[in-house]
């Protein structure tokens, strides 16, 4: 089973998403159509054979009732809290933006940041700008983040360290011209603690 | 150098630091400076005024000073995980020393080199890894590609 | 070397009262280099234990080990925790041979015999329990194969030589044996035991001892060679129809490199799917993932909880609160 | 479903061949070419990494039955050059698929296939067949259809009278129209 919930606002089915980017294309083509087949079968008196002219190429796409969508979007969203409430999932990842990155981590991971953190080592910090968060079953999508009530990621900080030096070295050949220059940036090693969910989707 | 060249490992911790608890990696430090060469004045200044504001920071870290007769003075680091770091301390000023002996706590005593990516993951997927079947409908499997046997050959 | 360098250099600089050395011995620095590895290559140097390098002062290291670990330790219990019987052994014959007489010569140490034996016993207890509370649905035989694997030589020695034990330890022995490192951590284990509480020493044997189950599949741990048999036997036990094996995917079937993908129906419901090269290979592994789905040992199973537990207590509180 | 396989069965499933079949039956060269080159390099699939060989392997059937849009098959020439002096040769498309019935695709194909050392094992994976039998060693390894990237446009005889009947007419001829 595999259901696909999403954070906060409204929540589509997979037909129904699927189903979205043609929509424009529908509406702008359709009258005109109509109106040429209206001709042509005052002038035949027939019935409408199946040609390019009576029917668009593309299949006829359908919009799901949105009465339909919302409630079940609503049993979506119940049976996603209630599986959350009853602790019904394994492992968790998420994806979190830090250091200007979206990393996709799960409990026990480690992540090496390119730039030095204001905490100490061995301080806790919690991630808080979580866009996404997965178990097996289901997966939220924040739009563009999920709530702070909703997901806590927590990581410590285990290392600040600098990286190996690079050389950035320039050559003009038959000019005399050699630079070169070292660099060391600052390095935080993060470890992923926890990922916590409580059952507030809405 | 080229990157590819450079040796380099993966991102790593030692034991596992930082799951269940931190813990320091750096056990013992060694200042070996002169008592009255000119090179070892911010040494001496770093012990006179800040080695004991490090030590009480640091109850993990065993803080030895070593008055030797020497040009440089050094910095000799050790770490849990066995490896060992000099650092000469040549001409370095007091507030410099505290900055590096500083950096060296925090650090883990694994190899400074490149670090092949900025992630690892004990577990890399949590919905399943994709494989070559992967969202490929069950119907393909009895599917027997009757066009292609050779008595179709005239099949239009 | 370099100092013995430095006094011919100025030799040849200042060469007041000696013969003076026409330039400077470029060759010099590296025959002696030369002459160095050649000795290090032909007789390595004995290993000689920390302990007796300069810069080692015994108290202060046990006093930043507890600090470093984050635990309280009695002092005295520690130290004993590091003493191997060996060591008094050793200790005795020295004091002997200075020509001290027995009575004066005997030691007022213990060793870590008594600590070994809580330390061991404690650990057993507290593994079992725990790898039972975590993996409620794995076999007898599976747990032996965790508990033996987290308390076998390989991890035990590398836990202790990465929280620097072998600096401490005191033994006759200098590149310290694999048992007597196991030994010395079951003791400190003791310690802790004995100055903590068993409270403390389960957090300290889940920090770092369990945490080396992170990332290790069950059957890297425990070795399986049939694995459908055994299938076979847990299903019965669960009084489950037996699977039955199923021919799901192939591609490359005339190939060098063919995959196969195996099914395995209970029922005519699904359990289990494997990939292999061969249709054997593909139904073992589909046992194999079958297995694990039963042991509760998949991939994305849950996590270990290595979360504080007195933050654990605060939270509910106050999940309750509201 | 999560899978939970051992890290050599998933590697070996992630990594596995798949063949893909493709009808080339009134489909212009290129169109099947860039599906073609697609599947061989693999970057159909979501692993897809330039140093890792992932590609998989292509049956294309019926390349006889190839249509060229357009005057291409009097217009299109395919140059070469024998590497002796006076060695240039060229024959229009027609020439070259009279003689070889695979030819014109497998051009195609190598022209968009990443120009390195891994161009000739690739091209190893692409087995091409001028009708639609194929050797059964070949067809048993076979997975999955790549479905055509053409319509094939149906002829007017293939239609029924009663179609052609229902079309709508837009001109009438009239009976005194005069044809030059």
């Amino acid at each position: 089973m595999s259901l696909g919930a999403f954070g906060r606002i409204a929540a589509a089915c997979l037909a129904g998403r699927s189903a979205w980017p043609p929509r424009a294309a529908v509406f702008l083509s359709r009258p005109a159509l109509q109106c040429m087949c209206l001709h042509n079968s005052s002038q035949q008196q027939g019935s409408l054979p199946k040609t390019s002219l009576s029917q668009p190429p593309w299949p006829e796409t359908i919009l799901p009732d949105p009465v339909d969508e919302s409630e079940h979007h609503k049993e979506l969203v119940k049976k996603v809290n209630d599986l959350i409430a009853k602790g019904q999932f394994g492992r968790l990842f998420a994806v979190v933006y830090f250091s200007s990155r979206q990393w996709k981590v799960t409990n026990e991971d480690l992540v090496a940041l390119d730039c030095s953190v204001e905490a100490k080592c061995g301080d806790r910090i919690r991630l808080e700008k979580v866009l996404l968060v997965g178990g097996e079953n289901f997966t939220l999508v924040g739009k563009p983040l999920l709530g702070k009530d909703l997901v806590r990621v927590e990581a410590t900080v285990i290392e600040q360290t600098e990286s190996r030096p690079k050389i950035v070295q320039k050559f003009w050949k038959r000019h005399g011209y050699q630079r070169r220059k070292w660099s060391v940036s600052a390095q935080t090693i993060l470890r992923i603690n926890t990922i916590e969910l409580a059952p507030a989707l809405s | 150098m080229t990157a590819r060249g450079t040796p380099s490992r993966f991102l790593q911790s030692v034991l596992h630091n930082g799951l269940g608890r931190y813990v320091c990696q750096l056990k013992r430090v060694s200042l070996i400076f002169s008592k009255d060469a000119q090179t070892s004045l911010g040494t001496r200044e770093f012990i006179e005024e800040k080695v004991l504001d490090f030590a009480k920071a640091n109850p993990s870290v065993v803080l030895y000073v070593s008055p030797e007769k020497c040009r440089v003075p050094k910095l000799v680091a050790e770490y849990l995980n066995g490896s060992v770091r000099e650092e000469g301390l040549n001409r370095m000023s007091a507030d410099d020393i505290h900055q590096l002996i500083q950096k060296m706590a925090n650090q883990s005593g694994l190899e400074i080199i490149r670090i092949r990516k900025p992630q690892h993951t004990d577990n890399p997927s949590i919905q399943g890894q994709w494989h070559a079947f992967t969202n490929k409908p069950t119907s393909v499997n009895i599917k027997t590609f009757e066009g292609t046997l050779p008595q179709a050959q005239n099949a239009p | 070397m370099s100092s013995l360098l430095f006094s011919l250099r100025s030799l040849a600089v200042s060469g007041l009262r000696y013969t003076p050395v026409r330039g400077k011995k470029r060759w010099l620095r590296s025959y002696l280099l030369a002459l160095e590895r050649r000795r290090k290559l032909e007789i390595p140097p004995p290993p000689v234990p920390r302990s007796q390098k300069p810069n080692f002062d015994y108290h202060a290291e046990i006093m930043a080990f507890s600090k470093r670990l984050n635990e309280t330790f009695t002092l005295d219990l520690l130290k004993t925790a590091f003493v191997n019987s060996s060591y008094l052994v050793q200790e005795m014959n020295r004091r002997l041979e200075l020509g001290l007489d027995k009575e004066t010569a005997a030691l007022n140490l213990q060793d870590n015999q008594e600590l070994y034996q809580r330390g061991s016993e404690f650990t057993a207890m507290y593994l079992r329990e725990r790898l039972q509370q975590q993996f409620p649905n794995l076999s007898d035989v599976g747990m032996t194969a965790l508990f033996d694997y987290l308390t076998g030589q390989e991890i035990m020695c590398y836990v202790a030589q990465n929280l620097a034990l072998e600096d401490l330890t005191l033994s006759s022995e200098c590149p310290l044996s694999p048992e007597t490192l196991q030994r010395t951590f079951y003791a400190v284990i003791g310690a802790l035991l004995q100055s903590s509480g068993p409270e403390r020493t389960g957090l300290f044997i889940r920090d770092f001892l369990i945490s080396h189950l992170t990332g290790k599949d069950l059957f890297e741990i425990w070795d399986v060679r049939d694995p459908m048999t055994m299938l076979v036997e847990e299903l019965s036990k669960r009084s489950i129809p037996l699977p039955e094996p199923r021919l799901t995917r192939q591609s490359g079937v005339s190939t060098a490199l063919p995959v196969y993908f195996v099914g395995l129906y209970c029922n005519e419901k699904l359990i289990a799917e494997g990939p292999g090269e061969s249709i054997t290979a593909a139904e073992e592994e589909a046992a194999r993932v079958a297995l694990r789905k039963i042991f509760g040992f998949t991939e994305n199973r849950r996590p270990w909880n290595y979360s504080a537990p007195k933050e654990d207590h605060a939270e509910k509180a106050a999940i309750t609160s509201t | 479903m999560m899978a939970s396989y051992g890290r050599t069965a998933q590697q070996w499933a992630t990594f596995a061949r798949v063949w893909y079949l493709i009808d080339a039956r009134m489909q212009p060269p290129g169109k099947i070419s860039a599906l073609c080159s697609v599947h061989l390099q693999g970057k159909h699939k979501p692993m897809y990494h330039a140093l890792s060989d992932c590609g998989d392997h292509v049956v294309v059937i019926n390349t006889r039955h190839i249509a060229f849009s357009g005057n291409k098959w009097e217009q299109k020439v395919y140059s070469s050059h024998t590497g002796y002096p006076g060695g240039f040769r060229q024959v229009t498309a027609a020439e070259l698929h009279r003689r070889n019935q695979t030819e014109i695709v497998r051009l195609a194909i190598y022209g968009m296939l990443p120009k390195n050392l891994h161009r000739r094992t690739m091209m190893q994976r692409l087995h091409l067949f001028p009708e639609n039998d194929i050797p059964e060693e070949i067809r048993k390894n076979l997975v999955t259809e790549i479905s055509q990237p053409r319509k094939i446009p149906r002829r007017l005889d293939e239609y029924s009278q009663e179609e052609i009947d229902a079309f709508p007419r837009l001109w009438v001829q009239p009976p005194d129209f005069l044809v030059k």
